[in-house]
C-alpha cells in the first residue's frame, strides 16, 4: 500500500466520476476499509455513470484536470439496467477520439467497480494517479485562461 | 447571491484525526456564497443537528453543506434536519470527508487539501441547487412474495394478515422449500414438518393470500407501489381444482427419476406430488423437451412412451401407444432404419437402447396373445377419400383417415397391397404374413383396397373426381430402377435391382446358378444380393465405387450380408457390361479413388486411369438408384426435376387442390418411417382441407412443434449396462429359403432392454395417468400461461440451494457411496424419507458404526472451489445429526471435523455441550484432507490441529455439511427486480445494519436465505421485519416519490427523440407541443417526461446533444459547476 | 531622418529582427497548412501574398480580450490587465489598412473612446504594403480605397524591386524610422510618390464590374427591396463574413467567475448569429436570416457612412472569397442594381 | 455528373405547376465559375437552375427553413446530400413527405479552387464522368481534362454517387471511388506529440465562425449548445483549449451520425480538416460497434443502442 506525500512536488488532479449505486459505494467501501489511495483523485457522485456527458470529461480536462476516471456497475449489474451499456460506447469512441486529438489516452479511463470493490476502486485510484503523475501536468487541452 | 452555511463534521477522531478540521472551516468561509462555517465534534448528533437548525434560522441561511461522512450514511439524516427549518431538502449537499478523505488517506496535510476540494465542490453544486419536491405516485395495495419457503410462507402470511391482499409464487409444485425437507430442527429437535405443515396449510386457506405454485416470475416493469410482474405458471399438466391426490395415476406411471425432495435418495414417478403434505396436493407431471427419439422420427412416434411401458411390462399398452403414430409397428420393428437409436442419450453412457427391437417384441408378443385393445374409429363422414399407392405412405394415410371416420378407397397398381413392402423388401427380412396382418388391420377400420387398378392406365384423377372422391392422395412411391448408363445393359441376365426384388417378391420362379454381381451400395442392393444368394447363386459380388464407410445401406444390413457370404468389391465401378451371344458374361470396371467431397459431403469417387479390368458374372443387378414413374401426371400434376411430384412441404398439396401426394413420389427413394410420417400428415392435411380450413390454418396445424421444456441433462451416475442382443437364425439355415434371419427379443430381455432408457423427456406421454384417473383431470396438451399481476411491493424469499461438493474431489463424494450431503442425511433421518427414518449405509443398507461429519464444506474456503462466507447453519445442524445418529443407532460413535465451532443463538451453545459432552461427539479441529475406502469403510485423514497431529479414522458413512449457496439463477432474478447482489449472488441489503430487509430499489424487500446464510428463526424474524416494511407501503394511499427525474426544456427540444431508447423504463414519452409561428397555429414533437416511471438514472440527459433534457438535482449546470469547482488547485 | 524612406531585402530582415525581438513582438503574415495568416512570429521573409484569409484585426481588437481580472471574495476587487506592450504588425494591405480608419472612427475618436482599444491602438506600430497585384476576390476600388492607399499605416510601404520606397505616414511611424534607422536609407520623396501613385493605379477586376454609382442613395431606399430575401434565404447564419470583416467590430461582454475569481472579457460577436439581439425573454427584433442580412449590408453601406461618413467595407473580399453560399457586398451591390 | 441542367429545369417546372412552394437547387455564380443555392418559385428561377459538376453543396439543411410548410418543397439531392435527407428525416427535423427529392446520381464534383486556376475566364457548365471533366466555356467546349486534376478532394472517397428514395433525373453512375480517404491514417500513424501538435496548429487557426456547424446535416438542434449561456458549456471566449472542447464536442455530437458529405471541409474559412474528425469516428464507430460507415437510413444511431457483448477496450 503506497501512499504518496504531497511534499514530493507536483501531484496530478484526478477527477472521478462515479456512480451513486456501485462506484461510489465501492470508494465508500475502500474508505470503510481503511484503503490508503492518492488524495489526489476526487469524486463527482452521479447517479449513473450514463449521466456522465463526455462534455463533463472534456470540460474536466479543459479545466485543468490531469487524469479522469468514470467509474461505474459492471456490465449487467446496472441499478438502472443499461445505463452502463451506453457509457460503455460513449467511451469507448471518446477515448479513441482523444487519443487521436493527441491527448495521451493513459489520462482518461472507464472502470467497473461494483459497491463491494473497495479495494479494487482504491487499486484504480493509485494506478490512474500512478500513470498520470509519469505523463506529467495535462498540457493537452488545458485551458490557459 | 446565496446563504450558504458550512458545517464540518470532526467525526470524533474518525476525521479530526486525519483532517485539519479547522483549517477546513476557515477556507469554507473564503468561498462564495458561504456566509457561516463551524466545526462540530459529531454533526449528525442531535447537539450538531440543533447547531445547524439555529444557525439557519439565525443567519437565515438558504443552502447548508455538511462536511461529513458518506452521503450514503446521512444525507437523509440532514435533509431532514434541514427541513424542519424550512430549507429545501434539495437545498443541502454533503462533502464526503471521512470514506472518501480521512479513511483513505494517510498524510495529514493531503488530506486536509482533499477535504477543502471536497467542501468547495459541494458549496459550488449547493449554489446551483434548486428546491424540488417529491411528487405523489398511488400505491396498488397488493404484495407479492416470490418464493415459497419458510421465509416466504411467513412474510405472506403476515402480510396478508393485515388484510392486504398477497400472491405467493412458488417455482416448484408445492411450497415448503428446505424445510420441508429437513427432519427435526435445531436446538430444540421439533419435528420440522409439525412446525412448517400447518403453516402451509393456512396459506393455502388463508382468504387473502392467492398461491400460484408451478410459477415463476418472468419480469417486472413499474416502480415502487406500481408493479407490473409477468408471471410465467408452468403447465402443470393436471387440473388443480379438481384434483383429489388420490394418486393413483402415479400408481401407474412407467417413468421413475430421482426424487428431489429426497435429495435424489429415492425416486419419485414423472406425474408426482413432491411430499405427501404438499400444498397444494395436486400432483403435477414433470416434462422435459422432446426426448431425442421422438425428436428425430420422422413420423414423431412416441417411443419413450412404449419402453417404459414395456419396462413396466405394459405391452398391449405399449402396442396402444405405438400405434397413435405408427400403424406397422411389426413392420417397422423389422424394417425400420430407426435414426431414432442414433440419437439416443443412452449413447453417451453407453449403447443406445434397442429401441427397434423393442417395438417388434410389442407387436409381434401382442399379436400373438390376442390381447390388442382394438381402437374405434370416429363417426363416419360422408367425404369418400381416395389413396392411390397401398405402400407405407398410401397405407398409413388410409389408416388415419379411416380412423377419422373417412371412406377410403386405396388403388393398387400391383396384384397384391404393400408396395415396396412387399415387392421391394425380401421375405427373409420382413415376411409376408407379418406384412399382410397389419394390412387387414387396415381393411378391418373398413378401407377398401382394390389391386391391380393403377393410376394412369387404368383411372385417371379425373375419373377419380367424377366417381365422388372428394380428396386424393397419391403415394404411388419410387418404383422405376435406373439404368447405369453404361454398354450392354439389355442384354440377358442384366436387370435392375427393382424389377429384380419384385419378381422375387412376385414369387417368380429363378433360380440363380452361378455369379451375381450387384451394382451399387445402398438398401435395394445389400437387399439383392442377400436374395441372390437365397436363389442359389453361387457367389455374390457388390461392387461398389466407394468405401465402406461411404455405402447408404444400413450398416447392419450390410454386415450381415457380409455375414452370409456376400463378397464386396469396393473402389471399382462398371464401365460396361460384357455381353455375349446377347447374354451377360461379365462386366468391365473400372478402379477409383477418393477425391474431393461432393455435393453429398461424402468423398468423390474419380476413376484411376488404366486401371480397367473384367469381372466376370452370370447375372449383373444394377441397384444404382430409382424414380418414381409419375407418367400419370399427364400435365395436370406439376412434377420436378427426376419426375417427383411437386408438393408443398407442409400440407403435401400438389398443385391441384385437393390432390395430396407424399412418400417416395415426392420425396424420391426414402425410408419407410417417412413414408408412414407423410401418410399420417397427409391424413391430417386432407382432414383440415375436407373440413375447409384456412390454408394458414391448416399449415400452422400441420408445421412441426417447437421444441419447449426445459433440456434434460443426463444424469452422472448411470450404470452400464449392456445393450440386448437380437438372437437370428443360424447362417446354415439361410440358404435357399427366405425364412426371417432376425428371430425377435423374448419378454424378459425387452423389459431389461426397455429398463436402459434413461427417460429423457421424463414423462413418456404413455398416458396411463389420464386412464388411471378418476377425476379425469390429466390434460397432456396443457401449455405454460403467463398472467401479469399488479403489486404495490415485492418481497423476495428465494431461498438458497446446498452446494454440490463435487468439487471437493477429496471427500469423495459421487465416488464412494457412503459419503453423502447433509441434506441427503436429513432426508434419511426423515420418517417418511427413503429409509423411513433408519440411519443406513448406502453400500449395504446396514446401520453405520461410525460416522464421521465434516464440517465446511464450501464455507469458510478462501480457495476457488468454496466460499469465503460462513454458512452459519452448519455447526448446528451438524451438533443435532451428530445427536440423531448416537439415538438411534445404539453404540454408534460420531466424530465432527471443524475449524471453529460457531454457536451464536438462543439455546445454541447449550445444544453443542450436550452433544459433544453428554453424547459424546468427537471433535476433531482440523480440515479432512482425504476419504479413502478402506475394507468395508472408509478411511478419514485428518490433522488434528489441537493436537497437532494427522489422525486417520475409520467410519463408515461421511457427512458433508455443505455450504449454503445463492440459487443458481439469483443473478437472473436480481436482474429482473433491478436489485442489488454481492459476489457470491446474494441479494444485498440497502444497509447491512440500518435496513436490512430493504433492496436498493424501492417497494422491493428481501427475506431469508436469498440475502446471505442464516438459520430458520432468523428467517422467520427477516420475513416479519419485510412483511412490516411491505405492509407499511402498501397501507398508504400515495407514495411520494423522489424527484430526483428527467425534466425537458421544450424550447431547447427538438423532437429527435435520441433520448427515448437510452431509457430503460420508457419513461420519455412525445408529446405535441402547440405553438404560434408568424401568427399561425402550429403543433411539433417535443419529449415528455413520465414522473412515475422515470428513476432517475439520468442517461437520457448525454444522448440529448442541445442538453434539452436534464436530471434534477444532477444538472448539467450542477455537475459543470462541480467539474470546474474540484479542478481548481 | 527624414519622412520618406528606402529599404533594401537585409533592412527589412534587420527591421523585422529587431522588432521581433522587442517585447510586444512582431506579427507579420506567414502560410500555415497553406493558408496565408497574420501570427505573431520571431522572424519574418518577405512572399508574395495577395493578403491574409482572416485580418489583423485581432491584433488591435482581439477576437477574445480579458479588460480585467476580479474577485468576489470576500470583497470585490478589481484587477486591471497590465498594458499591452509596444509591437509591430507588418504587411498590412491597404484594405486593411482602411479597417483601421473606420474602427478608429468607432472606438478611438470622439465622445467614446474606448480606452482598450485606444491602447491597443497606440502600442501598435503598423507597417503597411502597398499591393502589386489584385485577387479575383478584390474590389477595394470600388470601395474608394486604392491598391496604393496609405491611410491607417503608421509606416507605408511601396515594393520597389529589391526592397521597397516608404514614408512613415505617423508619429510612431516616424519613431520606428528613427529607433531603427541604420536599416533605413533616405529616399526621394518624389521616388516616393511615384510608386505610391503607381500603386493606386491597380484596379482589381470585380471592382470594375461592380456599378457603385449612387450607392449610398440606392442603400438608403432599398428596405423593402426583394434582394434581402433573395439573399438570405441562402444564408447559412453563421458568423463567418463578420469574423473575416476587417471592420466588423460587434462584441459582447460576459464575465468568467469560479470560485470568486473572476474575468470580465469581450469577445467578437456577430450580427449574422441567431441570438445576436436576442433579448432577455425570448423577444428577438431581427428573428430572421432576412434582418439579419438586411442589418449587416445596410450597416456597412448605409448606417456607417450616415454617421461615420466611410463605407464600412473596404473591399478585402474576403467575404466573397470564402461565404460557402455567395452573399456578400459585391453580390448584394450586384443584386440591388439588377433589382432597379 | 452529366449537365443534368435541362432535367432538371423540366422537372422544376412540373413541380412549381403541382404547387410545390419552392425548388431549391443551385444557380451560376456570379463569379462564372462556382454554383450557390438557388430557390426557384417561378420560371425566372427555373431558367437559373443548373445541375453539373460545380453544384457540390449539399441542400439538404435548407429544408429547416420550410418547418410549417403546407406545400411540398422540391429538391436537387446528389448521393451524399440524400443521405443528408435521411439524416435530417432521422432526426425528425424534416417531414419527408413534404419534401420531392430530385436525384442527381454523381460521379464526382469539380473543385472550384483547381477550376479557377484552369478557366479563370469562368465557365457555363462542368460535366464529370468516369473519365474526366468536359468543361464549357463561352468559348465553348473544351478537350477534356483528367480527373485527378479537377475533383474535388472528398469526392475521391464518395460512398454514395447515386441518391437512394429520390426521383432521379439520370441513369444512376458507379461511385468514383479512388481509395478511402486517406487522412484519418495519416493523422493516426503521426507519433501522439505530432498528433497533438497537428491538431492544436489546425483548432489555433479556428475563428469558430460556426459555418461547419451550421452547414451540418447531422448539426440540427434548436439551440446548440455552444449558443447557450446557462449552462455554460463553453462561452464564446476563444482560446485553443476552448476550440479544441468545441471541435471535440461537435464530432462526439455527430459522432456515427455523420453522412460524410464533406460540407464542413467545405466551408471552413481556414481549412481545418473538420471531416477528418468525424470520418475517424465513424470508422471507430463502424469497427467497434460493427456498423456500416457512414451511417445509412435505417440504421440504429450507434451511440442509442448497445450489445452486451460490446468490446471493453480498455475497462
Amino acid at each position: 500500500m503506497s501512499q504518496v506525500g504531497t511534499a514530493a512536488g507536483w501531484e496530478p488532479t484526478i477527477v472521478a466520476f462515479c456512480c451513486n449505486w456501485c462506484s461510489y459505494a465501492g470508494a465508500d467501501l475502500a474508505g470503510i476499509s481503511r484503503l490508503a489511495y492518492p488524495a489526489s483523485l476526487r469524486i463527482i457522485r452521479v447517479p449513473c455513470s450514463g449521466r456522465v456527458n463526455p462534455h463533463f470529461v472534456l470540460r474536466a480536462f479543459q479545466r485543468g484536470a490531469d487524469g479522469v476516471l468514470v467509474a461505474g456497475c459492471h456490465p449487467g449489474d446496472c441499478h438502472y439496467t443499461t445505463g452502463n451499456y451506453f457509457t460503455r460506447r460513449r467511451y469507448l469512441l471518446m477515448q479513441r477520439l482523444l487519443e487521436y486529438a493527441g491527448v495521451n489516452p493513459g489520462r482518461f479511463e472507464v472502470k467497473w467497480i461494483s459497491g463491494s470493490e473497495g479495494p479494487k476502486f482504491a487499486q484504480a485510484a493509485r494506478e490512474i494517479t500512478a500513470r498520470v503523475r509519469a505523463l506529467g501536468p495535462n498540457r493537452e487541452m488545458r485551458d490557459e485562461a | 447571491m446565496r446563504r450558504i452555511g458550512v458545517f464540518v463534521c470532526w467525526c470524533g477522531a474518525n476525521i479530526g484525526g486525519k483532517v485539519n478540521v479547522p483549517a477546513v472551516v476557515e477556507a469554507a468561509r473564503t468561498f462564495p456564497n458561504v456566509v457561516y462555517a463551524e466545526d462540530n465534534k459529531y454533526t449528525c448528533s442531535e447537539p450538531g443537528q440543533a447547531a445547524i437548525r439555529s444557525k439557519v434560522t439565525e443567519l437565515k441561511l438558504d443552502r447548508v453543506v455538511v462536511a461529513s461522512c458518506s452521503p450514503r450514511m446521512h444525507e437523509l439524516t440532514f435533509q431532514k434536519t434541514v427541513e424542519t427549518v424550512g430549507v429545501n431538502p434539495f437545498l443541502f449537499e454533503m462533502a464526503n470527508i471521512r470514506e472518501h478523505c480521512s479513511w483513505c488517506t494517510p498524510d495529514k496535510a493531503a488530506a486536509t487539501e482533499k477535504a477543502i476540494a471536497l467542501v468547495r465542490t459541494a458549496v459550488a453544486k449547493a449554489v446551483m441547487n434548486d428546491p424540488l419536491q417529491p411528487f405523489p405516485i398511488p400505491v396498488t395495495p397488493r404484495a407479492l412474495v416470490i418464493g415459497g419457503g419458510i421465509a416466504g410462507i411467513q412474510a405472506a402470511l403476515d402480510v396478508a394478515d393485515t388484510g392486504i391482499e398477497t400472491v405467493l409464487v412458488e417455482r416448484d409444485p408445492s411450497i415448503g422449500g428446505v424445510m420441508a425437507q429437513l427432519d427435526k430442527t435445531f436446538p430444540t429437535l421439533d419435528c420440522s414438518a409439525c412446525i412448517l405443515t400447518p403453516k402451509m396449510v393456512d396459506l393455502a386457506r388463508h382468504p387473502k393470500v392467492r398461491l400460484m405454485s408451478y410459477a415463476e416470475v418472468e419480469e417486472v416493469k413499474g416502480f415502487i407501489g406500481n408493479f407490473q410482474v409477468k408471471v410465467r405458471r408452468k403447465a402443470r399438466y393436471v387440473d388443480l381444482k379438481n384434483c383429489k391426490g388420490c394418486g393413483d395415476c402415479a400408481a401407474v406411471c412407467p417413468v421413475k427419476v430421482p426424487s428431489e425432495y429426497e435429495a435424489g435418495l429415492g425416486p419419485r414417478t414423472a406425474i408426482y406430488r413432491p411430499f405427501p403434505q404438499a400444498v397444494p396436493g395436486a400432483f403435477t407431471i414433470d416434462k422435459a423437451e422432446r426426448p431425442p427419439c421422438v425428436r428425430t422420427c420422422p413420423a414423431g412416434v412416441n417411443a419413450q412412451g412404449y419402453v417404459a411401458l414395456v419396462s413396466q411390462g405394459k405391452f398391449k399398452e405399449a402396442l396402444a401407444v405405438e400405434k397413435r403414430q405408427n400403424p406397422f409397428p411389426s413392420i417397422c420393428g423389422r424394417v425400420c432404419n430407426h435414426p431414432c437409436e442414433t440419437e439416443c442419450n443412452r449413447g453417451q453412457v453407453d449403447v443406445p437402447v434397442s429401441i427397434c427391437a423393442i417395438k417388434r417384441f410389442i407387436a409381434d408378443t401382442v399379436y400373438a396373445d390376442g390381447s390388442e385393445e382394438p381402437v374405434l374409429p370416429a363417426s363416419a363422414k360422408d367425404e369418400r377419400v381416395a389413396v392411390v399407392g397401398s405402400g407405407p405412405a398410401g397405407l398409413a394415410c388410409a389408416h388415419s383417415l379411416a380412423l377419422e371416420g373417412y371412406p377410403v378407397t386405396v388403388f393398387e397398381a400391383l396384384p397384391k397391397p404393400g408396395g415396396m413392402l412387399r415387392y421391394g423388401i425380401p421375405e427373409y427380412r420382413l415376411p409376408k404374413a407379418v406384412l399382410d396382418r397389419e394390412i387387414d388391420q387396415v381393411r378391418q377400420l373398413g378401407v377398401e383396397i382394390q389391386t391391380n387398378a393403377a393410376l394412369g392406365k387404368d383411372f385417371s384423377l379425373t375419373d377419380l373426381k367424377a366417381r365422388g372422391y372428394a380428396a386424393v392422395f397419391i403415394a404411388t412411391g419410387a418404383h422405376k430402377g435406373q439404368s447405369m448408363g453404361v454398354p450392354g445393359e439389355d442384354a440377358t441376365g442384366c436387370v435392375d435391382g427393382i424389377t429384380f426384388l419384385r419378381d422375387v417378391g412376385l414369387g417368380k420362379p429363378m433360380d440363380l446358378d452361378g455369379r451375381v454381381v450387384v451394382v451399387g451400395g445402398g438398401n435395394t442392393a445389400v437387399d439383392a444380393a442377400r436374395s441372390a444368394l437365397r436363389l442359389g447363386a453361387r457367389d455374390v459380388i457388390i461392387l461398389y465405387r466407394r468405401t465402406r464407410a461411404e455405402m447408404p445401406a444400413n450398416s447392419w444390413e450390410v454386415d450381415e450380408a457380409v455375414h452370409e457370404g456376400v463378397k464386396l468389391h469396393l473402389l471399382a465401378a462398371p464401365v460396361a457390361v460384357t455381353v455375349r451371344n446377347g447374354r451377360v458374361a461379365g462386366l468391365k470396371c473400372i478402379r477409383m479413388e477418393l477425391g474431393e467431397p461432393d455435393a453429398s459431403g461424402r468423398r468423390r469417387p474419380v476413376p484411376i486411369a488404366g486401371s480397367e479390368f473384367d469381372l466376370p458374372a452370370e447375372y449383373v443387378v444394377t441397384a444404382v438408384s430409382q424414380s418414381p414413374d409419375t407418367g400419370f401426371a399427364d400435365g395436370v400434376l406439376e412434377l420436378r426435376r427426376g419426375g417427383i411430384i411437386a408438393a408443398n412441404p407442409v400440407t403435401l398439396q400438389t398443385s391441384v387442390p385437393g390432390v395430396f401426394a407424399g412418400g417416395d413420389a415426392v420425396k424420391g427413394p426414402a425410408t419407410v418411417v417417412e413414408a408412414i410420417a407423410d401418410g399420417n400428415r397427409a391424413a391430417n392435411a386432407i382432414g383440415l382441407y375436407l373440413r375447409a380450413e384456412a390454408p394458414e390454418a391448416s399449415a400452422a396445424a400441420l408445421a412441426d412443434q417447437p421444441q419447449t421444456g426445459k433440456p434434460f441433462t443426463i444424469p452422472k451416475d448411470v450404470a452400464k449396462v449392456p445393450r440386448a442382443v437380437m438372437p437370428t437364425l443360424e447362417l446354415s439355415r439361410r440358404r435357399r429359403n427366405f425364412t426371417e434371419v432376425e428371430l425377435g427379443l423374448d419378454a424378459e430381455a425387452a423389459m431389461a432392454e426397455a429398463a436402459r432408457c434413461l427417460n429423457c423427456g421424463i414423462c413418456c406421454e404413455c398416458r396411463e395417468c389420464e386412464r388411471a384417473c378418476e377425476p379425469k383431470c390429466i390434460d397432456h396438451s396443457m401449455q405454460d400461461e403467463t398472467e401479469t399481476i399488479e403489486v404495490g411491493s415485492i418481497i423476495v424469499a428465494t431461498g438458497f440451494k446446498p452446494m454440490d461438493p463435487v468439487a471437493y474431489g477429496e471427500y469423495g463424494y459421487r465416488r464412494y457411496p457412503d459419503v453423502i450431503t447433509s441434506l441427503e442425511f436429513e432426508r434419511m433421518c426423515g420418517a417418511s424419507g427413503p429409509t423411513s427414518g433408519q440411519i443406513l449405509r448406502p453400500s449395504t443398507g446396514k446401520p453405520p458404526h461410525t460416522v464421521l461429519f465434516i464440517q465446511c464444506v464450501g464455507s469458510r474456503d478462501e480457495g476457488k472451489r468454496g466460499h469465503q462466507y460462513c454458512s452459519k447453519t452448519c455447526c448446528m445442524y451438524t451438533a443435532k445429526h451428530a445427536e440423531l445418529v448416537m439415538d438411534r443407532v445404539p453404540g454408534a460413535t460420531t466424530y465432527v471435523c471443524y475449524m471453529d465451532v460457531r454457536t451464536p443463538g438462543k439455546g445454541y451453545e447449550e445444544f453443542y455441550r450436550r452433544t459433544s459432552e453428554e453424547y459424546g461427539a468427537r471433535y476433531i479441529r482440523g480440515r479432512v484432507a482425504k476419504v479413502q475406502p478402506n475394507g468395508d469403510g472408509l478411511r478419514v485423514r485428518v490433522e488434528d490441529t489441537l493436537a497437532g497431529r494427522p489422525l486417520d479414522v475409520q467410519v463408515d458413512l461421511v457427512v458433508l455439511a455443505t455450504a449454503m449457496e445463492p440459487q443458481a439463477d439469483s443473478m437472473d432474478l436480481a436482474r429482473v427486480l433491478k436489485v442489488g447482489y454481492d459476489a457470491d449472488g446474494f441479494f444485498t441489503e440497502a444497509h447491512p445494519k440500518l435496513r436490512p430487509v430493504e433492496t436498493n430499489t424501492g417497494g422491493i424487500f428481501l427475506a431469508g436465505t436469498c440475502q446471505g446464510p442464516k438459520d430458520i428463526p432468523e428467517t422467520v424474524a427477516q420475513a416479519s421485519a419485510a412483511a412490516v416494511k411491505a405492509v407499511a407501503l402498501l397501507s398508504k394511499d400515495k407514495l411520494l416519490a423522489s424527484p430526483i427525474v428527467s425534466y425537458v426544456n421544450e424550447t431547447l427540444c427538438a423532437g429527435d427523440f435520441f433520448c427515448q431508447p437510452i431509457c430503460p423504463y420508457g419513461a420519455i414519452e412525445e408529446k405535441e407541443l402547440a405553438e404560434r409561428i408568424a401568427g399561425r397555429p402550429v403543433t411539433r414533437k417535443v419529449a415528455s417526461v413520465n414522473t412515475g416511471l422515470c428513476q432517475g438514472c439520468g442517461a437520457c440527459t448525454v444522448a440529448c446533444r442541445s442538453g434539452a433534457i436534464n436530471l434534477k438535482g444532477y444538472t448539467n449546470e450542477q455537475l459543470l459547476a462541480e467539474v470546474d469547482a474540484v479542478c481548481l488547485k | 531622418m527624414t519622412e520618406t524612406v528606402r529599404l533594401t531585402g537585409q533592412g527589412l530582415e534587420q527591421l523585422l529582427g529587431a522588432a521581433a525581438g522587442a517585447t510586444g513582438g512582431l506579427v507579420a503574415p506567414v502560410t500555415e497548412d497553406g493558408q496565408v495568416l497574420f501570427r505573431p512570429v520571431r522572424e519574418a521573409r518577405r512572399f508574395d501574398y495577395i493578403n491574409a484569409v482572416t485580418p489583423p484585426k485581432d491584433f488591435w481588437f482581439p477576437q477574445t480580450e480579458r479588460l480585467f481580472k476580479f474577485k468576489t471574495v470576500p470583497a470585490v476587487a478589481l484587477e486591471q490587465a497590465a498594458d499591452p506592450a509596444q509591437r509591430v504588425v507588418f504587411g498590412v494591405r491597404p484594405c486593411d489598412l482602411k479597417s483601421l480608419v473606420i474602427l478608429d472612427a468607432v472606438m478611438a475618436t470622439g465622445e467614446f473612446e474606448d480606452d482598450y482599444y485606444a491602447q491597443q491602438r497606440s502600442a501598435t506600430t503598423v507597417i503597411g504594403v502597398a499591393c502589386t497585384g489584385a485577387g479575383p476576390h478584390c474590389f477595394c476600388t470600388a470601395m474608394g480605397v486604392t491598391p496604393g492607399d496609405e491611410a491607417g499605416a503608421d509606416l507605408m510601404l511601396y515594393p520597389d524591386g529589391d526592397g521597397f520606397l516608404g514614408r512613415a505616414v505617423t508619429g510612431r511611424g516616424a519613431a520606428l524610422t528613427a529607433a531603427h534607422a541604420g536599416c533605413f536609407a533616405a529616399a526621394d520623396p518624389a521616388a516616393v510618390a511615384a510608386a505610391a501613385a503607381a500603386a493606386r493605379k491597380l484596379v482589381p477586376p470585380l471592382a470594375g464590374r461592380l456599378d457603385v454609382d449612387g450607392l449610398r442613395e440606392r442603400f438608403a431606399d432599398n428596405w423593402d427591396s426583394h434582394i434581402w430575401g433573395e439573399a438570405a434565404q441562402r444564408c447559412l447564419g453563421c458568423g463567418l463574413c463578420t469574423y473575416l470583416c476587417p471592420t466588423c467590430y460587434c462584441f459582447g461582454v460576459s464575465d468568467e467567475v469560479r470560485q470568486g475569481q473572476g474575468v470580465r472579457m469581450r469577445c467578437w460577436d456577430s450580427c449574422m448569429f441567431s441570438d445576436f439581439v436576442r433579448m432577455a425573454g425570448g423577444h428577438n427584433p431581427r428573428p430572421g436570416k432576412l434582418e439579419r442580412v438586411r442589418q449587416r449590408f445596410l450597416h456597412k453601406l448605409r448606417y456607417f457612412p450616415a454617421r461615420h461618413a466611410e463605407l464600412a467595407c473596404t473591399g478585402c473580399g474576403r467575404c466573397v472569397a470564402k461565404c460557402p453560399v455567395g452573399v456578400h457586398v459585391p453580390e448584394l451591390i450586384m443584386l440591388d442594381r439588377e433589382a432597379r | 455528373m452529366k449537365d443534368n441542367t435541362a432535367p432538371l429545369r423540366d422537372k422544376a417546372r412540373a413541380l412549381l405547376a403541382d404547387k410545390a412552394a419552392c425548388v431549391i437547387g443551385h444557380a451560376r455564380d456570379r463569379d462564372g465559375l462556382r454554383a450557390r443555392p438557388h430557390f426557384a418559385k417561378d420560371e425566372r428561377g427555373v431558367g437559373a437552375l443548373i445541375l453539373d459538376a460545380t453544384c457540390h453543396h449539399n441542400l439538404a439543411k435548407y429544408l429547416l427553413d420550410y418547418p410549417y410548410l403546407e406545400a411540398k418543397v422540391g429538391i436537387v439531392l446528389k448521393g451524399c446530400d440524400a443521405l443528408a435527407l435521411e439524416r435530417l428525416v432521422a432526426d425528425r427535423r424534416v417531414d419527408r413527405a413534404k419534401v420531392v427529392p430530385i436525384g442527381a446520381p454523381c460521379a464526382g464534383m469539380a473543385d472550384p479552387v483547381k477550376l479557377q486556376a484552369l478557366f479563370p475566364g469562368g465557365v457555363t457548365a462542368v460535366a464529370s464522368g468516369p473519365d474526366g471533366f468536359t468543361v464549357t466555356t463561352a468559348a465553348g467546349r473544351q478537350p477534356p481534362a483528367p480527373r485527378a486534376g479537377l475533383l474535388l478532394e472528398r469526392c475521391q472517397a464518395c460512398h454514395q454517387a447515386t441518391p437512394p428514395d429520390t426521383e432521379l433525373l439520370a441513369e444512376p453512375v458507379a461511385a468514383p471511388t479512388v481509395g478511402p480517404a486517406a487522412e484519418v491514417a495519416r493523422i493516426s500513424a503521426l507519433p501522439p506529440a505530432d498528433r497533438l501538435s497537428f491538431w492544436q496548429g489546425q483548432f489555433s487557426r479556428c475563428i469558430r465562425c460556426y459555418a461547419c456547424r451550421n452547414v451540418c446535416p447531422a448539426c440540427s438542434c434548436r439551440e446548440c449548445v455552444f449558443d447557450q449561456f446557462q449552462p455554460n458549456w463553453l462561452g464564446r471566449r476563444t482560446g485553443l483549449a476552448q476550440t479544441q472542447v468545441f471541435h471535440l464536442t461537435r464530432a462526439f455530437h455527430v459522432a456515427g451520425r455523420c453522412v460524410d458529405c464533406g460540407e464542413c471541409d467545405r466551408v471552413c474559412p481556414v481549412g481545418l480538416p473538420l471531416s477528418a474528425l468525424n470520418r475517424k469516428l465513424l470508422q471507430d464507430a463502424g469497427e467497434l460497434f460493427k456498423l456500416a460507415e457512414p451511417w445509412r437510413p435505417g440504421t440504429t444511431e450507434p451511440l442509442g443502442t448497445y450489445k452486451l457483448d460490446d468490446p471493453e477496450e480498455f475497462m
